[in-house]
């Protein structure tokens, strides 16, 4: 099996999916010659021709636009916007009309599409390349929202999202487009929409996160572990559908949960998973779960490694919270 | 296409009273018709190098289409009224716009609808009953009640969904008809919108990306005068909206709004362009709201009555009308029996429409996605559980 | 005292701070000589003028963004969006930058304004004209977020929300426009953001509730009292920064909460408020925390009023975990 | 103001080989100057129709912040490749357009900048070490290290703040002009942005607003070829980007934005225009980005060598110096005197911004709100209370 990073594995699903579905477009600003500004669409211009792989005006409003009207055709498009943080001029595309086509014409219109677009933090972005969206989406009622954080999955999730009946965010944490690596299958496989994954098994703490923060949740855990603290660790790979199951088995089993990511905290995702433990795991609760985040400020530039929930601001809470 | 046009030849500026003519620059470009096209002649004669050439049927047709649009509209702002329906926003004084330009639609054409043209809709063949079950929201309308009265939608008439939010549509039916060209499918897409809408972001994308992909798209800007309150001339400062399309490299038409023929004629000659591959068309259909912006407007508060009444003696109804009885194609009789039988074809489908039952209660957690994640179905489950269940037939 | 509804307590406001302060500017769409149309700025416009009472063109975005370079002028625009569901072409420009400035430029600039606009549903708005966006605002740091119930406290804190020095957005809840009415003091005087109020004091469950909702939440507390059940019912009245003492006292004294809100649950404000209890009262918890919210769909139409989370869907949930 | 110029006055055209004649279209409005605007002729004299009139002095001072322009972004790229900055993003090939409007600029006049205009800041007077601690996010740099290099803001400067997202100050400069003509106080807006940046919702929204209230505004549109990858071609199907000028009713004109006069005489024009209340306009400067986007893009991935190569011929430092040179203001010491004294003086602020300590931690926490809410404070002590908090002097 080839060994790719993240950048190459979305690229490979992108080029399968565009041989196999000739109604997959990818369109967005500088995803054609140069191949995107992550080179994550690099190649692809120069098989499939800039019928289907489109530079585009520098409008995120217009490229998004201007997709739903292409799916509402029948195609499959997938804009890229360019960082996530970029996204906002689109933003009432995306949750008035988007998010709500099928439902608000009764089924008769399906606005199938799958944006891709770079989140997170730690490449010394800023506030405005380091962002992480998520929860402004999920919010909204008619959206999924995946974010892989491994080479494996994010192919096989974003084959899943292309094949997916409803609309897709997929988002891409760029602070490991290349730093993580791994065995990917040649040719087609999918990974499931709505399916958590348990990386690392554990009896004492629940540690969930996705995307970059996954390895320091699993940096955090190792350390627990030297400390007596055996954290299971879970990769929720789609955030919207949550997969509740994964996530109240593991705390029934713990009783104890830290929720990690890069978000600011305050309605943030990690509030509504707090949330849903209260409802369904409430009396299985030993300690108060604990959410290990961004903070509620804009992202800053020099202090980044400050502002990131990294592993050295999640071994604490999840001591505290084994300990509570 | 004319020549250019001195910037003298647009006399029927004046005319129009909306009509951005303010800081007396006139540009003057290849890329816009700046004299409004009129095809019916005030002498009841027709200009023949615009003539769209349509049969007798088909004008009476379109004629009787204006008529019941007409007094739909009208009823439903009764029935509003009496707190029968909830809302409507009509098409009163417009009528040449929309069923003009949705009758020079070929058929594998697609419509973009903003809100006010369920004539189109009914042009294209949606049932009368359709339409007023959407009013309703009952649990017939195929919208399933879960928008407001006008937001229809017609996939099986090659027509959009209609959506509140302003422009939005116009970046749409740019993609739509972008992917139709890519498919080499023989296709344009018709967009309505407001004058009020060219303010919109959804409207410098849509141009935009039309220019610069050569998309075969129709742009209708309604020129009603006003965006609710907000008159024309304080939407924008360019000397026309027609203007605006220099600043995406597409053609710009100005047309008389309320002359239906020439209406037909210009959306058919833009639509013939778009078909060719010669790109995308903005038509400023000068016309003119006769009515409030809906139902929950009342316009006295903002234009005065002396502006209204000289748009009605400009009503595109009566105007296509004498010109249809100059040509002996209908008379006083006919129209007694038209308005007589669009009222009872009416009233008939607001009983109908009124005697149905609400959507289902669980119809309002389908469709958010094509199946039911797990969170939907709970909160399904604990609706159907509760008090209120009862009263929607469980 | 005269009487007052909400629009009238709110226009008061509005003129009382104009005459005051002539940097107080309005803009909008149809805010002007047609006095906005729910009339909230009615009059405004032929004591002030067109230059302070601005009808501007059909854009949201255009407004946010020019009244943005107007506070960074000097002046303190009150820009009207005509519904809250049309907030998002402008969503860019209060997100990223509106935001932010004060952050990002070190305190040199601060865009200090206060955006008015209806929310909610029960006006028979269907998807476009009913929803309650809090929580896509208060994720991001830098907004303060206001939601008055009654016409006291809409023309006091929006007095108070104009002389404040940070960017708010204060929502206004449409559906007790006119139904609301009250007692409100002639001239001067403001209430203070962050500050909840307790509205009916009780023993057995927390209701949190604000806006037109909490008349749902009274009359669920009524109801409940009957069964003897005596709820407290606080009502936010600003919903950031958030009055955490007054919501942690008050569930330290019933151990059990309920919290109401029109907008979609998931990733609502309602997460954010179980969250921080959580946090904060854990070992005082007798109950999990209940959320009482709109459904996670689009706001829908004619059945509006299951939609909504009304006195009739607050009861059980109330019951419910009173007995937990 | 010229009258109105025949479609074929614009032979200037066809030398920006990212312009947009490409429709064949020649729209002629009496709001657009077509011919792009030249002050220093080839054969070295002086257009006296357009001579801005500088003191010899204030001209040598103007090339000299060209120059140390230049060498401020040639050392900051070498810098950002040996890690020691993390991002720089400059103005190589658009010295003109930026220094020539900057100084046209009156000092109560404000410049909303994009992102590549911290050769207007110098010019404003911030001290370059200022400018340097920003590009290491320091200590000691006004934006507390909280933005990306070159995202520096000089309110002392009348000079708004640096953000990432494209257009967006374009409406903000709008605004802040309108509220100063509300106030009645003489004061223009000058706003930067990137050709790309026209596609953008801010430009609709702030020409569109500007031309409806008649703001003091001058749009400087760069039109520098590219918008990262995509060529100018792409962005717009318009004749030209100064065309754009008349959907919103505003003047537009295009300058040989490497002409440093011509800027500057274009400019000072078009702040003469606001300053008398009429309105604002968009300036097209026709220039080139001779070197990559940013610190991380490569060029040559699409766009070829002899491209650059021509526009580096027309290298607008060069002209303008070659033009001092032949009035004898400049030569080959004075040049090197410069050359190494801009080198040195850069070189002693990267030395001190190197060994400022970088912002104290805390600082994360303010300026969120005026006053830090429980919340914050929170989350402040609870990351002071952090294993790191030592490592940042705590
Ligand atoms: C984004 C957005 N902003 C505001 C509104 C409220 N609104 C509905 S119609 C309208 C005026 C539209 O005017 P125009 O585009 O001229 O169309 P007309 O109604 O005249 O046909 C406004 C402001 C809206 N629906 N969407
Ligand atoms: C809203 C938004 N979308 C995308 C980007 C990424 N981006 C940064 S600069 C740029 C190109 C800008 O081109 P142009 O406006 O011509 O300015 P130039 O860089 O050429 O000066 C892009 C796409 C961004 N910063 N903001
Ligand atoms: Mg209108
Ligand atoms: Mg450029």
């Amino acid at each position: 099996m080839p060994q790719m990073n993240m950048v190459q594995a979305i690229n490979d699903a992108l080029r399968l999916e565009m041989r196999k579905n000739d109604k997959v477009v990818v369109l967005g600003e500088d995803v054609g010659k140069v191949g995107g500004v992550f080179r994550v669409t690099a190649g692809l211009y120069d098989e499939f021709g800039d019928d289907r792989v489109i530079d585009t005006p520098l409008s995120e409003g217009g490229i998004i636009g201007t997709a739903i009207g292409m799916a509402l055709y029948g195609l499959v498009p997938v804009p890229e916007i360019q960082f996530s943080d970029f996204i906002f001029p689109a933003y009432d595309q995306i949750v008035s009309e988007l998010a709500k086509f099928r439902y608000r014409s009764g089924g008769e219109f399906v606005s199938k599409l799958v944006i891709r677009t770079p989140v997170g933090g730690g490449i010394r972005g800023g506030h405005y390349h380091s962002q992480s969206p998520e929860s402004q989406f999920i919010h909204v009622a008619g959206l999924k929202v995946v974010c892989p954080s491994n080479p494996y999955d994010a192919k096989g999730l974003l084959l899943a999202s292309i094949r997916d009946p409803d609309p897709v965010l997929f988002f891409e944490p760029k602070r490991i487009y290349r730093a993580a690596k791994g065995d990917v299958p040649e040719g087609d496989y999918t990974v499931p929409l709505g399916k958590a994954q348990v990386i690392k098994p554990g009896k004492h703490v629940t540690i969930i996160a996705w995307g970059a923060m996954l390895y320091e949740a699993l940096d955090a855990a190792s350390q627990a572990m030297e400390k007596g603290i055996d954290a299971e660790v879970i990769d929720l790979r789609t955030l919207w559908p949550l997969d509740i199951d994964t996530i109240i088995e593991s705390v029934k089993k713990t009783g104890r949960v830290v929720v990690v990511h890069e978000a600011p905290k305050s309605c943030g995702f990690g509030s509504e998973i707090v949330a849903l433990i209260n409802e369904k795991a409430f009396l299985h609760l030993e300690a108060p779960p604990v959410r290990v985040t961004g903070f509620d400020t804009p992202f800053p530039y020099t202090l980044e490694m400050e502002y990131l929930p990294l592993a050295h601001r999640i071994l604490p809470a999840v001591v505290q919270t084994a300990q509570y | 296409m004319s020549a250019t046009p001195s910037p003298k030849a647009a006399p029927g500026v004046k005319e129009f009273a909306h009509d951005n003519g303010k800081n007396g620059h006139h540009a003057v470009s290849p890329l816009v018709t700046y004299e409004p096209i009129r095809v019916m002649r005030e002498d009841g004669s027709v200009d023949p190098a615009r003539d769209p050439g349509l049969t007798d049927a088909r004008m009476v047709e379109l004629y009787c289409t204006m008529v019941r649009t007409r007094i739909i509209d009208e009823r439903l702002v009764t029935l509003q009224r009496q707190g029968r329906i909830g809302f409507h926003i009509g098409s009163l004084g417009e009528e040449a716009t929309i069923i003009g330009s949705a009758a020079a639609a070929r058929k594998q054409d697609w419509i973009f609808p903003c809100y006010r043209e369920f004539g189109a809709l009914l042009l294209r063949g949606m049932p009368l009953q359709t339409y007023v079950d959407n009013m309703f929201g009952n649990g017939n309308d195929t919208v399933k009640g879960r928008q407001m009265p006008d937001h229809y939608s017609g996939r099986a008439y090659n027509f959009g969904s209609v959506s509140s939010p302003i422009g939005t549509q116009i970046t749409q039916a740019v993609g739509f008809a972008w992917a139709a060209k890519m498919k080499k499918d023989d296709l344009v897409t018709l967009v309505y919108f407001g004058e009020g809408a060219t303010s919109s972001n959804e409207f410098h994308n849509g141009a935009n990306f039309a220019g610069v992909f050569k998309t075969p798209t129709v742009f209708l800007c309604r020129n009603n005068g006003w965006a609710i309150s907000v008159p024309a001339s304080k939407q924008s400062a360019s000397q026309t909206f027609a203007d605006k399309a220099i600043a995406y490299g597409i053609r710009g038409v100005r047309v008389d709004g309320n002359d239906l023929l020439a209406v037909y004629s210009a959306t058919r000659e833009a639509i013939e362009r778009g078909s060719r591959g010669e790109g995308a068309t903005l038509l400023e259909l000068l016309t003119y709201r006769l009515s409030g912006h809906s139902t929950s407007d009342d316009p006295k508060a903002y234009r005065k009555d002396a502006e209204v009444d000289q748009w009605k003696s400009k009503d595109p109804n009566v105007r296509f009308r004498t010109w249809l009885e100059r040509r002996g194609l209908w008379n006083d009789k006919k129209q007694t029996e038209l308005e007589e039988q669009a009222a009872a074809d009416l009233q008939e489908c607001v009983k109908v429409a009124e005697k149905a039952p609400p959507p289902p209660l669980e119809s309002m957690f389908e469709d958010v996605f094509q199946e039911m994640p797990w969170h939907l179905r709970e909160q399904r489950d604990e609706l159907l559980k509760g008090p209120r269940a009862k009263g929607h037939g469980h």
